[in-house]
């Protein structure tokens, strides 16, 4: 029965969650759930499982935009349909891992996604560049201070070679966040891409009692810059806020309460990055990623500076590192104060925390290196 | 068909070895004007380096409070086939495995009834369909109840789609049914996850192992990883096999040569505890002193392989920097066997959000909630004793809040007393 | 000319300073200043440093109770003019320090020094415990929550042992400060004795507004615990404060300001234990003592629980420590899980940090022992 | 002399193999009627498990503002010899050398004109007279600043007596001239303290090397401690001595038996950046990761010195928990010369406090008001460049406070030209 617009009670169904995980597991690995043995990359982007049952499953992984069409959906599919017997899923971080159980179709699969263009670049797996975790950015949002698509595509480009290779000394995970929100594990990245604004909202007072709740617009403040004002124009009053300039940083949570406080300013909007996190529990605890470059101006289409300062990063870091040293066990080895030096970045006074546990940053003991 | 918006800037996006978002995109702008116009957007805001969208009015389906992001266009003159244009999150299948049966419909209703443009898969770990009208909303919810069996996730002051690693459907570490936990979870809480009634979002992830591929621990209000109690199983004809260099290290992720793994620099050095010892023939670990990081499982997975009396550490808290700084999640219950029916998960989950929801203001995350009036209070609320495993360290402060039952008397003091004793 | 009390200002100095160091330098401290080449500790409390010039210099080191008598200051004196040509000087742990440039004279001085009770017990060198850095108690101040010089001796009675000997995994100081002002570096102590409240303060109504400042009262609470307050007894209204118990942390802060607010009882008051500080950059840096036990009454004269409870933590570590681990360096070796279970401390809830910083000291990863 | 006051609970204090300060109270009770009440008082509290001192009014020597600290007890009904009974600060020589000369002739004083008793010493470093009457305080001052050439030390809201190592007069590893620059703060500074006008107190400490024998890192406002830019000096026959055993590690501190160091396990692996190799000959050291721990030297006193290009790395704000939790000193200049006539650290110091008395609360010490305001802010008063040795870690949170000099037209907006390129 189709929809019924005029009836939108009509047969409907809520509630009812998403399909049942099991309904679209390949038979292979029904058959071999909790029961792999051990697995091998046997090349970048390939890797195969090996069950306690001898089965073996082949995982091809490519990475993806994300942002993608019915017409790219359409085309994975067809590739599943041809090698994967209609199986196909994604990693959780927006890579298509292709399954074949059957070894034979290994390499034509593979041959078939190297003849697409650049479409499917194989890769993603162990010590590589896997996808970039990133957001909405213009294509979508209403608060961001960068893109994320193109920069993602644009920072990807430059790294390709690091995409489909194990050359790193460890893995290493870039996301992007497109505002303070952060939405993506960003804060806990090898190297995070963060959208920032640099000038306070402008406030329009005639809005902002028709189009804002003022006592949740004042709460919003993490720095409590705002307070409530009447404003008078024109001889008429309007309640409104102030904001004290000297307090905003601009995290944009005040206009995400009320569209009355525009923040995003072409000339002031950037990218901040920020580097040595991790998430795994290996070897070290998880770690949250600290301020690397306080700011570089949004330069679209390709944001070349952005790009070249990660680059120099990785490749620092690449040069430099230990085996297994993800980017903040490198850096805590080597010192922040060798991490600027040798990235050749200049330390600023925004690098220095001024937050609220600021004092558990600041360096309490004479050991430091020259 | 010639496209209506020239985007001299997006096209340089077409360049690279990268897959083009733009590429795919213009080819679907041939036949969708919203994609077509969704370009043009798009370049003026790299004209302007400034977003053209408009915070998004209440839109969603009847008797939700979420799983719809209103979005308007903040230039309908320019850009009228995008001047309404919504997400609508759809709940993702646990482990994001698909038949592509069920992608080729939902990519028919959605190039009926959308943009034709999806996020696969949006952060949380949605299905990401970008962009449509009002008036579709009904009849694409319609559509994927009726037709694809799938429903709509998580957005507002509420559950939001609960998500997981690949686990034991393809890893070999998984302590956990990743699945069948989310599935569980998302089950059960389906009123939670479609309307609002929490101070703000709340988000589970669960990782089958302490890799954490699902990164739970940085970004879900509960975070539940697998791990182990017992001990690591060792191959130790396996471990030799690596030490001679008959295996690849590391299952290959830091290159494929056959080399002897120098086992002392590579795996103990490396483990936070150093609690192992090779003496060049066998593997010696004091499991006592392990806290199963993984490292030398990821580095010999041929040889070693997590315990078997395993279940979840769950830990709580973790968000994003809005508004009192970023959290990671914090141990509240070290050791939880996680069984079906999942009982004394589900008593623990509904103490905490009766908890939140009880003291949470408005827009307060449960991490902050419990930063703002202290873990004691978090940890009575939910019955779970103190535990070391919780803490890093011992405060080191000395404000301590004695708790007036242990002090004899309690506060109450003798001021006539104390004067007799003490002249003032 | 002596002090005339009618004409104070008669030949008045002010401002003098103290003398300048060098006046009481031993003449072979004069001469090898800065020349010192190497040190070596030839027997417990007695140090040899030897110069670029050739000279040797011993030091015997004596521990004392810091709370001393004239008779006590006259027999160092009768001992230093014996052996030392007049020289002496304390350490910065209250110890002396008995400095013989004639090794001649080095025997019998520690024979002399032996002969004489248990006035000058010799040792605090090395991997000792030395002295108990601490404050005034009951012998002079007006806060304290505890004695010092009682808990001290007590104290340093049962480790005796451990102060004329190098037989710990290194060096072990023991601090103790009887209120949480914190008199000393109890705060970076391997072991620290801190005297706690655990009643929040009465309040003398009647009493405030004649000898306390309100403003500076309610300013001093930390917590912001205090409020004015108007109260009326038998028909006067007094200016007074209202104090929150919920949200006192007991910290004496606002008796300081205010002596009508008495916080001293014997009920309530009594010792908190805190483990692995240091001060030193060696190996590690600088580290805060944390919380071990939260309360233990006072029992005076000699505290026996507090005694056996440091001395139970002392060797639990001595016996599981290795060469060099202070002990708050074992004790992040080992994790708190294994100090609790090691020590057979119950672990509480005022042991999980619930101050300003406390988010930091949460455990945020899976990493632990069981 | 029989003692007026029974004390049964003090009298357990001296048995014992530790030095009794009640046996020694009461050897001078008999002849000092104080020292007796004093014992009585302190059986009291030992009765009462509370303190009997009351806060001490403002008593002092005419023109000062600190060094005495006032006391009354209150019960002078029992005990009216302590009825009074004020602690003297006398600010001790730099390293605390005495001759007995100097010594005896304060003991003369004391005895006549107090209670006969010491703090040898207090914590912050002065010499305390424990106990005296208010009548007494100007003749104490007389004989002090005449006979023997001494002062008063601080309290109050004012410079605190500062205090250093023993350093160069007894150290082989002393960086600084301790006493100097101790005796230089002290002479330069006494009006700052003997007279209060700090918002609180002021506390300098020096240690000469990074061990940090006087504990300056913990409890001192300004904490200097010495370090050097260049290389350790090794004296690799020495080195190979200690591996051969024929040296006593640690200079004995861990046992004086002869044992082959274990210079891999004792040394290389203890070293916090592992910045050394031993090649079984030679001991190698990259002193560019060095972070100059004295570790090593500490370990071989006779083979390693740290170098010869000396200095201080000054560090500020550290103090006990009052208000707002404890602190440990922060690195600000990472490295300083420090030779007389000292005038780049005096600009420093007073830049510091002209900051600090501009906008510190009244009770707020240096390290707080840092917290309060900012370390840029700091840094800016006194002048610094940022550095990373400042830093354990840059900021994690993206707080930033921007300057708006460095942003294109600073703060100010365009809101007619940004509703021209967005409708609302
Ligand atoms: C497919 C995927 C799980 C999924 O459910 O989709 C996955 C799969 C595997 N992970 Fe992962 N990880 C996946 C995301 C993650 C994440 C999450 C993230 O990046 O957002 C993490 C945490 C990242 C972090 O710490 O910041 C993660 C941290 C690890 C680690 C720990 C590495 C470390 O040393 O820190 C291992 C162990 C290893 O690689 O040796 C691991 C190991 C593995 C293994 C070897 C597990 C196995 O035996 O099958 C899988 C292949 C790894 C490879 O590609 O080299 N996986 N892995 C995810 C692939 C993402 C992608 O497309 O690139
Ligand atoms: C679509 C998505 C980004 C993406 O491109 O993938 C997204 C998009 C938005 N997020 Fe998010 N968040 C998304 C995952 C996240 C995540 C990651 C996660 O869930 O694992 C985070 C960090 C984890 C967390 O929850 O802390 C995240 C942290 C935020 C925050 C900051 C919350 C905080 O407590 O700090 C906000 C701000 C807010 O809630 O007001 C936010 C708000 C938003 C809003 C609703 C903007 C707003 O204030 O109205 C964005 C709507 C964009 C749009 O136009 O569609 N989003 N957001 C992700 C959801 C897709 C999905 O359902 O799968
Ligand atoms: C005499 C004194 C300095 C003074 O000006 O009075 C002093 C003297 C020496 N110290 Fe110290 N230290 C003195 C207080 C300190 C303090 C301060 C304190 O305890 O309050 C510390 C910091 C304590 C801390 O970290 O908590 C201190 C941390 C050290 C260290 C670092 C030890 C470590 O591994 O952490 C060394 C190096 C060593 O012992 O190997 C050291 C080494 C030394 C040497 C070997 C230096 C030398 O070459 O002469 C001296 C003899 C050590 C010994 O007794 O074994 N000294 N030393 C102090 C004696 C106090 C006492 O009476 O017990
Ligand atoms: C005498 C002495 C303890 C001792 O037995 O040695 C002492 C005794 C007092 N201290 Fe102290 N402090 C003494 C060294 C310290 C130290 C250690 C140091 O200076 O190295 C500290 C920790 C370091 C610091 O300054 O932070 C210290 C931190 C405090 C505090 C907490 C200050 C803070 O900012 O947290 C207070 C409370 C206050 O200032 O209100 C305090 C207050 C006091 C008062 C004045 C009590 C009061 O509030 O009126 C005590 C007077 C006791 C008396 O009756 O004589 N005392 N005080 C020490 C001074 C002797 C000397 O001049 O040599
Ligand atoms: S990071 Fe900010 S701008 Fe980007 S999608 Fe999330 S909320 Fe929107
Ligand atoms: S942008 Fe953030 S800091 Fe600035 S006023 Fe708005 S809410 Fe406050
Ligand atoms: S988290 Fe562990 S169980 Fe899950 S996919 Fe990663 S390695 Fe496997
Ligand atoms: S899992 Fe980690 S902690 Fe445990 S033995 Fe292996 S490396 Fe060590
Ligand atoms: S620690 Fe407290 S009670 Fe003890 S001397 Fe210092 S201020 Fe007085
Ligand atoms: S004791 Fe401390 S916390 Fe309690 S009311 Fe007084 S100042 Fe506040
Ligand atoms: S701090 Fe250094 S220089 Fe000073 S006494 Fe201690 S070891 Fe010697
Ligand atoms: S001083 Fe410390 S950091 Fe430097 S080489 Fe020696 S042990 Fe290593």
């Amino acid at each position: 029965m189709p929809f019924d617009p005029k009836d939108i009670m009509k047969d409907r169904l809520t509630d009812i969650g998403p399909p049942k995980y099991d309904k679209f597991f390949p038979p292979i690995v029904k058959k071999n759930y909790g029961k792999w043995k051990y697995h091998e990359i046997i090349q970048p982007g390939v890797l195969v499982h090996v069950s306690e049952t001898g089965d073996e499953l082949y995982s091809v992984r490519v990475g993806t935009p994300r942002l993608v069409s019915v017409d790219y959906i359409r085309e994975v599919c067809d590739i599943a349909d041809k090698y994967c017997d209609g199986y196909v899923r994604w990693t959780t971080r927006n890579n298509i891992e292709f399954l074949v159980s059957d070894k034979s179709k290994l390499q034509p699969l593979i041959d078939d996604l190297k003849s697409r263009g650049n479409w499917f670049p194989i890769g993603g797996t162990g010590a590589s560049v896997t996808n970039i975790v990133h957001t909405q950015g213009w294509v979508h949002c209403h608060t961001p201070a960068i893109d994320a698509s193109g920069i993602v595509k644009a920072v990807m480009d430059e790294l390709f070679e690091y995409f489909g290779s194990h050359k790193l000394p460890a893995q290493v995970r870039i996301s992007l966040a497109c505002c303070l929100n952060m939405c993506g594990a960003v804060h806990c990245s090898d190297i995070a891409i963060l959208g920032v604004h640099r000038k306070p909202p402008f406030i329009e007072h005639e809005r902002v009692q028709n189009v804002c709740e003022i006592p949740l617009v004042i709460a919003a403040c993490p720095t409590a810059a705002i307070k409530p004002k009447k404003v008078e124009i024109d001889g008429k009053e309007y309640k409104s806020v102030e904001i004290n300039n000297a307090r905003c940083m601009f995290c944009g949570n005040c206009y995400t309460m009320c569209p009355a406080l525009p923040i995003a300013d072409g000339d002031g909007d950037g990218i901040a990055l920020w580097v040595g996190g991790k998430v795994s529990n290996s070897r070290v605890p998880p770690m949250f990623s600290k301020l690397a470059v306080p700011y570089i101006p949004n330069e679209p289409p390709r944001w070349p500076t952005v790009v070249q300062a990660v680059k120099k990063i990785l490749e620092t870091y690449a040069s430099d590192a230990r085996r297994y040293e993800r980017i903040g066990e490198w850096i805590n080895r080597i010192g922040w104060e060798k991490f600027f030096e040798k990235t050749g970045i200049e330390f600023r006074h925004e690098h220095i925390d001024d937050y609220r546990l600021a004092m558990t940053t600041w360096r309490t003991t004479t050991q430091f290196k020259w | 068909m010639a496209l209506k918006h020239q985007t001299p800037m997006l096209d340089e996006l077409t360049k690279g070895p990268w897959p083009s978002f733009v590429a795919d995109i213009k080819r679907v702008a041939e036949r969708k004007p919203q994609c077509d116009d969704l370009l043009g957007l798009l370049e003026l805001s790299y004209k302007d380096k400034e977003g053209h969208w408009k915070h998004g009015g209440i839109v969603g389906v009847f008797g939700y409070g979420g799983g719809v992001i209103g979005r308007y266009c903040d230039r309908p003159d320019l850009f009228p086939n995008v001047a309404h244009f919504h997400t609508m999150r759809v709940n993702q299948p646990a482990s994001k495995f698909y038949t592509t049966d069920v992608l080729r419909k939902l990519c028919d209703i959605w190039e009926e009834k959308g943009s034709g443009l999806f996020n696969f898969h949006g952060s949380t770990g949605d299905i990401i369909l970008l962009g449509t009208t009002t008036d579709q909303l009904e009849p694409v919810f319609y559509d994927l109840t009726h037709e694809l069996g799938m429903d709509l996730g998580g957005s507002g002051s509420n559950m939001r789609t609960p998500s997981c690693c690949v686990g034991r459907a393809r890893c070999e570490w998984s302590c956990l049914d990743t699945q069948d936990i989310t599935y569980d979870i998302t089950m059960r809480y389906q009123d939670e996850l479609h309307r609002p009634m929490f101070p703000y979002k709340f988000k589970f992830k669960v990782s089958g192992c302490p890799n954490d591929c699902v990164a739970a621990i940085a970004r879900a209000d509960c975070s539940i990883i697998g791990t182990w109690r017992d001990n690591i199983r060792i191959d130790q004809e396996a471990v030799r096999a690596y030490v001679a260099g008959e295996l690849v290290p590391n299952g290959g992720a830091h290159g494929f040569e056959k080399r002897p793994l120098d086992i002392q620099a590579e795996v103990i050095d490396k483990c936070p505890t150093r609690c192992m010892k090779w003496d060049g023939k066998n593997l010696k670990i004091w499991d006592e002193d392990c806290v199963r990081c993984m490292h030398c499982i990821n580095v010999m997975p041929r040889a070693l392989r997590p315990g078997e009396d395993v279940g979840a550490t769950i830990l709580v808290g973790a968000k994003a920097p809005i508004l009192e700084g970023a959290q990671l999640s914090s141990v509240i219950i070290p050791f939880m066997k996680m069984e079906p029916p999942y009982e004394e998960f589900h008593e623990f989950v509904e103490k905490m959000w009766d908890w939140w929801m009880e003291h949470g203001k408005n827009r307060e995350r449960l991490g902050e909630l419990i930063q703002r009036l202290g873990l004691r209070e978090f940890l009575k609320a939910v019955g779970v004793k103190p535990d070391p495993r919780m803490i890093n360290t011992p405060r080191y402060n000395p404000y301590i809040f004695y708790d007036p039952a242990d002090v004899p008397g309690g506060w109450e003091r003798d001021p006539v007393a104390y004067r007799q004793r003490h002249q003032p």
